[in-house]
C-alpha cells in the first residue's frame, strides 16, 4: 500500500491510483477527462502505452494535448493545440449524449455496492450534515459513458451500504431498477479504482474484490468497506503499478503535486 | 448607435433588485468586474445562475446580493468549497440561501430552451439519479416514436445575462475564441445582455471574419469596455488564469471576518476595475499576461 | 493515423446500395464530386437526404441513383425546377420517386435530433400547415410545462454524410468558415462520414486555430482531397458560385436527351474530378478563382 | 399599372412590388431576407429611408451587407462584411424560433382569401398535376415572424378562394381555427402587395383591398382575383411608389434584372 511520504520507487496511495487507472485507458480510447487524478492517469497513459488517446473535456476541448498539468477543467492549456474546441452544448449533446464518449471518470463522497455515487449532500437533501458540490457533469457522464471508471480512496465512511443520494446511477437503483430496465445507454461504472485493490460488478450489479495493490489484503480492504464486500473466487494479481511510472508521475507530469 | 458605457452604468440599468441574472463563462471568461459592481451597487435578492457559481458567485452572496443560487457544481476546482454559499445551507445557516440544483447538462438544458424560445429542452438524463426527487422541474415526456421517457427542464429566460468576449463592437457584436461555455445560448436566453468586451474594436474587425462572432450586437443592451474584467479567471489572448488566488480564496473564505476584509479591501474599496487591477500591482499583471501565439488568418475572398 | 483515399476509393467502401445519404452543404460546399462518383459507379436505391436537393440530388435521381428523396425545397433558385425529379413524381411519372417532405426547420431537425443522440427533437411549428397531413412523421408532444402542443420529428441517422470543407487534415478535422449549412448536425448524425477538402493540411495548422473545427476527425471515416469538388457550388476562399452553370441548367435539364448527353459527357465520360475541371476549361476556373480577402488571425497565447 | 417595356420613370410591375414593399420596412426593422424581390426591396430600403436594416439569411448571414446582388440565398457576397455567419440551426433556433425576427416575406403559388399560402403542391398532394418547390423555410417564417409580407402577381390562378395545401399558415385554417386558437406566435401575413394593389387583414381573418398603385381600378383587382375580394370603406392612397426608385431599382440595384 503506498505512503505519504515519497520513498523512491515506492507508490503513494494517489500515485498508484493514477497508474491502475492508466492501465484500464486503451491507445485511442475516446475519454471524457476529470481534472485530477483522471487527468494524470490521462496523462500517464499518453506517456506510455496510449500515445493516441483522445482526451475531452467538459470545458469544450477536443482532442486535447495541453502542454501544462491543467490547473482546471478549463485551462487555456487545454484550447491550445486543441483539435477542436466547441461549445460545452456540443459537448454534452453531440459527443456525450451521442454516445461517443468510450471512457468516463467519476469519484464521489460517497460509493454504494452497486456503484451509485454520491456527490451531492451528507444527511438528508433538505437539510444536509454537509453540502457537497453537487452534480456537475457526473450524472450524465454516469449515463452515458460506454465505460465508467471510478477513482476513490476507500474508507467506511465513504463506501458505504447506501449512499445518502444517488447523483450519478450505477447498476442498481433504489426499488432495485437495473440500468436496462431505466433505459441507461452506457454500461454503468465498469471498474472502482481505490488505494488499495480494484473491483468490478457482477451480473447481479454488486461490487466484487478482484484485484489487490502491492501491500493490501482481503482484510484490510475489508476493514475499509463499509458493507461487506464480496470477494471473487480468485483475486488477479496487480496491474498497471510499477516503479517507472512513479518516476514518471514525479518528474514529469506533475512535479508540482498538483495532484498528487 | 454605440452602447458603450461604463460598467457602472450598464450595471445600474440592467439589474435590478429581485432579477434573475446569469454571469457567465466557465473557467474562462468569467466577469467578476460585473460582480463587483453588482455588490458596490448593493443589489438584493438576487437570482443567481451558473452551471459554476465558483467564486464569482461565492462573492455575491457572501455580500447578499443573492437569495436564490440555481446551479449545478458548487466548489473551487481542486481546492475546496464555497464558503459563503456553504453557510448559508449547512447546519445553522440552513435556509438562508434557497438552492434549485440540476447537473451541468440540465441547466444547460434550460438555457438552450430560452435561447431557442422553446418552452422546454428534452434530454436523455436523470433515469435512476436522486436529482429529478430534488427538483420539481425536472420532468419528462414520452418519445412520440420510441415510447420512451426523456427528461425535460423548463426554459430559463433570465433578466440579465453578462457575457465577457475577447472583443466588440459598440453595438455589441461579440467574438470569442477559447472556450465557449454556455455564453452563446446564455445571451439568446437573456432579456438584457451586458457585453463586457477587452477591447473594444471597429465594427470592420468584427465583418473581416464573421464565423468568430458568439453573440451578435442585435440582442446586446449594454456594451462595457473592462480590460482584466475576468481576474482571477482568464481570458484567451489576454490573460492566464491566476490560479494563486484560487488557491489562496480557501484561507480568505472560510472565515466570515477575512471574507469581509476582503470585500472591503478589493470591492468596496475601490471605485473600478481599474482601481482593483492597480490594487493586485503590476507585478501581478506582468505575470500573467499571455505570451502571444497568433493563429493565421483565413482566406473569405470569392 | 491518415484516412486520406481518392473519392473513388471513398464513395466504393461507404456508400452502398439502398444507403441513405446526405451530401451537406447550402449552396456552399455542396460536393458534386461526390454526387458524380456514386453516378460513376452506378449504386442504386439510395434514400438522397438534403434540405435543398438542388442539381446535384437532380442529377443522381436522372442516373437512376435514387429512389426515395427527403427534403423541404426543390428547386433551381431563381431559374426553374428540379426536372429529373419533377418528371418522377407528376403525371405519368408520379411515383417513380417517393418523396418525403419537411420544411428547412423540420429536415434540420431531424439532422439535430440525429446528431444529438436523442430520439427525437422539438420545434414550434407546423400548426395550421398542411406538411404534417402530408407526413405522418411529424408528431408532437405535450408540453410538460406549459401544455402547449410542440411539434416533432423523428431523428434521422443517415448511413453516409459527405461534408465538404476548406481544409482538413489526414484524419478528418475539419475547418469551415463562411456558410456552414447544417454540415456539423449532418456528421455527427450519420454512421458514415466522408470529408472531402479543398486542401489536406498538416494537423499543427487545425491545431493552430481550433475554434474553427467544425466536424472532428473522431467522426470522419475516409478523407478525400478534391480540389473544385463543388463547382458549380462554390467554396468561400477557394472559387466563386458559377452562377450561369445554374441559369443554363434549366436548358440541359428540361429535355431527357440533353440531359442524357450531360451526364455522358461530364460524369460518365471522365473517370474524376480533375478530368471535369479540365474539360471545363481553365478559363471558367480562371474566371470563378477568388480574390483574396484575407483575414487578420487571432491570439491564443496565455 | 406596370409594364414590363422599360419607360424612364414608370416603374414595372416587379419594380412596383419592390418598391412598395420596401415602404413597409422601418430603419433596423431585422428582417428574414428572402431571394428575388424582398432582398431588392431590403436593399431598396436601405438604399433610402431604412440605411440600418438589419438583414438575416436563412443560410446563416447575420447583418449581412452584400457588395453585389446576391444570386443565390447563400451567395458568398453575403458571408463577406457579415456581422455574424452561424449555422443553419441557430438561424433557425436562436433567430427565428426565438422571436428575434420583425418582418418575414413570402410568396407563392396560391394564397387564399386568409392569407394561406401554398408552395407545395397545384391538386391533391398525393397526385399533384404541378409539383412545386416545398416550404423551405416558408412555414417557419409563416409561424414566427412579427410580421410577414407577402409579395405575389395577382391573377385568378394564384389568387384563390382556397388553396390546394397550406404550406405556410395565414390568419384562418381549414376549420375555422385562428393564429391565436392554433397558438402561433407571429402575426401572420400583414401586408399582401401585389402588381396591382396592397391587401390587409381584417379582424376576421380576411383579405381586405385597402390600396391601389397607379393606374389599377378596384374593378381591375377583383376581375384578378379568384374570390369576391373585400374592399375597404375608404382606399387609402398608394404609397412607396416614386420615379427616383425607379431609376435606383434600374440602375444601381439590379442592372442586370436578375430578380426584375
Amino acid at each position: 500500500m503506498g505512503t505519504d511520504t515519497l520513498v523512491p520507487g515506492v507508490p503513494t496511495a494517489s500515485e498508484m491510483m493514477a497508474m491502475r487507472a492508466a492501465h484500464e485507458l486503451h491507445d485511442r480510447d475516446v475519454v471524457f477527462v476529470g481534472i485530477g487524478l483522471p487527468n494524470l492517469a490521462c496523462n500517464l497513459a499518453r506517456a506510455t502505452h496510449a500515445p493516441q488517446l483522445f482526451m475531452i473535456y467538459e470545458s469544450g476541448a477536443v482532442g486535447a494535448i495541453p502542454e501544462r498539468l491543467p490547473v482546471s477543467i478549463g485551462d487555456p492549456a487545454l484550447v491550445t493545440d486543441s483539435l477542436q474546441v466547441t461549445s460545452q452544448a456540443d459537448i454534452f449533446q453531440l459527443f456525450l449524449q451521442r454516445g461517443l464518449i468510450e471512457v468516463g471518470f467519476l469519484g464521489g463522497a460517497q460509493i454504494d455496492k452497486f456503484g451509485n455515487l454520491n456527490t451531492t449532500v451528507i444527511g438528508p437533501y433538505a437539510n444536509p450534515k454537509v453540502r457537497l458540490p453537487g452534480s456537475g457533469g457526473a450524472c450524465e457522464i454516469a449515463v452515458h459513458a460506454r465505460r465508467l471508471l471510478v477513482i476513490m480512496r476507500m474508507t467506511k465512511r465513504s463506501f458505504v451500504e447506501t449512499c445518502d443520494f444517488i447523483t450519478s446511477p450505477g447498476h442498481r437503483m433504489p426499488g432495485g431498477k437495473s440500468r436496462k430496465e431505466l433505459g441507461l445507454p452506457g454500461a454503468g461504472p465498469t471498474t472502482v479504482i481505490t488505494d488499495q485493490c480494484v473491483l468490478e460488478f457482477g451480473e447481479d450489479g454488486e461490487a466484487v474484490l478482484v484485484e489487490l495493490h502491492p501491500g493490501a489484503t482481503v482484510a484490510s480492504v475489508k476493514a475499509a468497506c463499509g458493507w461487506d464486500l464480496k470477494v471473487a473466487k480468485e483475486l488477479r494479481p496487480s496491474r498497471g503499478i510499477d516503479a517507472s511510472a512513479t518516476t514518471l508521475l514525479r518528474e514529469k507530469l506533475d512535479p508540482k503535486r498538483l495532484y498528487l | 448607435m454605440s452602447k458603450l458605457v461604463s460598467m457602472k452604468d450598464a450595471i445600474a440599468a440592467s439589474v435590478h433588485d429581485g432579477d434573475s441574472i446569469v454571469i457567465d463563462g466557465f473557467t474562462h471568461l468569467i466577469c467578476f468586474a460585473a460582480a463587483h459592481e453588482i455588490i458596490r451597487q448593493k443589489r438584493k435578492n438576487l437570482t443567481a445562475i451558473r452551471l459554476t457559481p465558483d467564486l464569482v458567485y461565492d462573492q455575491l452572496i457572501e455580500a447578499g446580493c443573492v437569495s436564490k443560487l440555481i446551479f449545478s457544481w458548487a466548489g473551487n476546482p481542486g481546492v475546496g468549497g464555497l464558503h459563503a454559499m456553504r453557510r448559508r445551507t449547512e447546519g445553522a445557516g440552513l435556509g438562508q440561501l434557497t438552492l434549485e440544483e440540476y447537473s451541468h447538462f440540465g441547466l444547460l438544458s434550460r438555457f438552450l430552451a430560452g435561447s431557442a424560445g422553446l418552452p422546454f429542452w428534452p434530454l436523455d438524463n436523470y433515469a435512476g439519479s436522486s436529482i429529478p426527487g430534488a427538483n420539481a422541474n425536472i420532468k419528462s415526456v414520452t418519445c412520440p416514436y420510441t415510447g420512451r421517457q426523456i427528461a425535460t427542464v423548463p426554459a430559463l429566460r433570465p433578466d440579465v445575462a453578462v457575457i465577457h468576449c475577447q472583443r466588440a463592437d459598440d453595438e455589441g457584436n461579440a467574438q470569442v475564441w477559447g472556450l465557449y461555455g454556455s455564453q452563446k445560448e446564455v445571451a439568446f436566453a437573456a432579456k438584457r445582455v451586458i457585453v463586457v468586451a477587452e477591447e473594444i474594436v471597429p465594427t470592420s474587425v468584427i465583418r473581416s471574419d464573421p464565423n468568430r462572432t458568439l453573440v451578435p450586437g442585435l440582442i446586446a443592451t449594454h456594451v462595457v469596455c473592462e480590460p482584466w474584467g475576468c481576474h482571477p479567471s482568464f481570458v484567451q489572448g489576454h490573460y492566464d488564469r491566476d490560479n494563486d488566488f484560487y488557491v489562496e480564496w480557501e484561507n480568505v473564505s472560510r472565515d466570515p471576518a477575512t471574507y469581509a476584509k476582503w470585500l472591503d479591501e478589493y470591492v468596496y474599496g475601490v471605485k473600478d476595475r481599474a482601481e482593483y487591477m492597480q490594487k493586485l500591482g503590476a507585478g501581478l499583471m506582468e505575470r500573467l499576461r499571455k505570451k502571444p501565439r497568433m493563429s493565421e488568418g483565413v482566406d473569405y475572398g470569392y
